[in-house]
């Protein structure tokens, strides 16, 4: 049995449908469940990417990443959302970060979703290296 | 003793992820700050962020107390 | 092995994991994945809901569902989008509907994600009845 | 023959789902409505939308080819 607590930094790959259903647990009442799944692409700034590796701050993700849970369930009024992000080596097609936003109506849980993925890459003390066959890369975000 | 860490491109460019400085009275986050900018230009100019015990840190000012954990922090790119 | 088309209306619930991994097959460029899932709650416009059943025009359902993916993959460049309705008696916490866009980054594929649903309650000619411990009523939509 | 069909809360009020309309030359959607409407006012008081062979059609004065399909439609209530 995989850890399924809401808010997660984990290396192995996660499953949308286990995800799913520990968030619908938590209440009947949910009419809407949005989710982000963030990949890893093959190609990125016109260069070819053929892996892609995190490193974290650990502590401090995860209390940052527990607190924007709790800042997203009461903005947005949630009944509840769950934040899983590798720290892995990945390839084209891997899953990198799983956003899940559930309400009782969509308009809130698309909202939350949308601003859990914005606030995640501004608050969350994670790097992104990319490697190509140029060699590799620390990933500079735009502001 | 303060503890300071590195990740991802700052850790890269200092050359370890980890390093320790001399707890001293009246040591303001600064202090450390303009200490290690002179030895590692290129880790520091890469700084954005700050945090002092998992906790983020605007104020330069602010005092380190004995045994904290200091960790200068490039933009993340999580996600 | 279960359907996978892009766009279908069925009896049986679906597999976020599966309908997932069909969308990702188109590409290796999708960074971003958008999904919504509408579910069945246990309680409505202040009334208990025991069931929820739902009817469609199935053939033009069906095409109109095909339309509004291919809508949805020009207005937001996506590479890929699917869209799976559920025409059955639900109870609550059942899947109702999934939606799900992919794009290279992530404010397409959510902004698709958001335009999908809120089109396909309008474009698609499906009703949903509740059945509540006072009988059952067809569902009037709100402007 | 045209072909009416009905779903949802306007097949209950109709108490069927399916019906049939002799073909005439020059048939309008419109008169096809507005006969079906006297007969079922209750089913089509929800009437809000109507579809010809599938596709959405806003012209009532539209004329009907022999064998189409029509239907009368209340608010779409899926997702």
């Amino acid at each position: 049995m995989s850890d399924l607590t809401a808010v997660r930094l984990q290396t192995e790959d996660f499953s949308q449908d286990a995800e799913i259903a520990a968030l619908k647990a938590s209440s009947k009442r949910m009419g809407g469940i949005a989710t982000f799944l963030g990949c890893a692409r093959d190609f990125s700034e016109g260069r070819e990417v053929s892996t892609i590796g995190f490193e974290a701050y650990g502590a401090m993700a995860l209390s940052e990443m527990q607190q924007l849970r709790l800042d997203a369930i009461a903005k947005f009024e949630l009944l509840d959302a769950r934040i899983v992000h590798r720290i892995a080596t990945v390839t084209a097609g891997d899953n990198i970060v799983f956003i899940a936003a559930g309400a009782e109506h969509r308009v809130a849980a698309l909202a939350a979703c949308h601003w859990m993925i914005d606030e995640l890459k501004l608050r969350v003390p994670i790097w992104k290296k990319e490697s190509t066959p140029q060699g590799d890369a620390w990933v500079v975000p735009h502001p | 003793m303060i503890q300071v860490l590195f990740f991802g491109p700052v850790a890269d460019r200092v050359g370890q992820s980890a390093l320790s400085v001399d707890y001293q009275p009246e040591l303001r986050l600064q202090d450390v700050r303009d200490t290690l900018a002179v030895r590692y230009p290129q880790a520091f100019a890469l700084v954005c962020m700050t945090a002092v015990n998992g906790q983020h840190v605007r104020d330069g000012a602010m005092l380190l107390p004995d045994h904290s954990e200091v960790t200068f922090m490039a933009k993340f790119s999580g996600g």
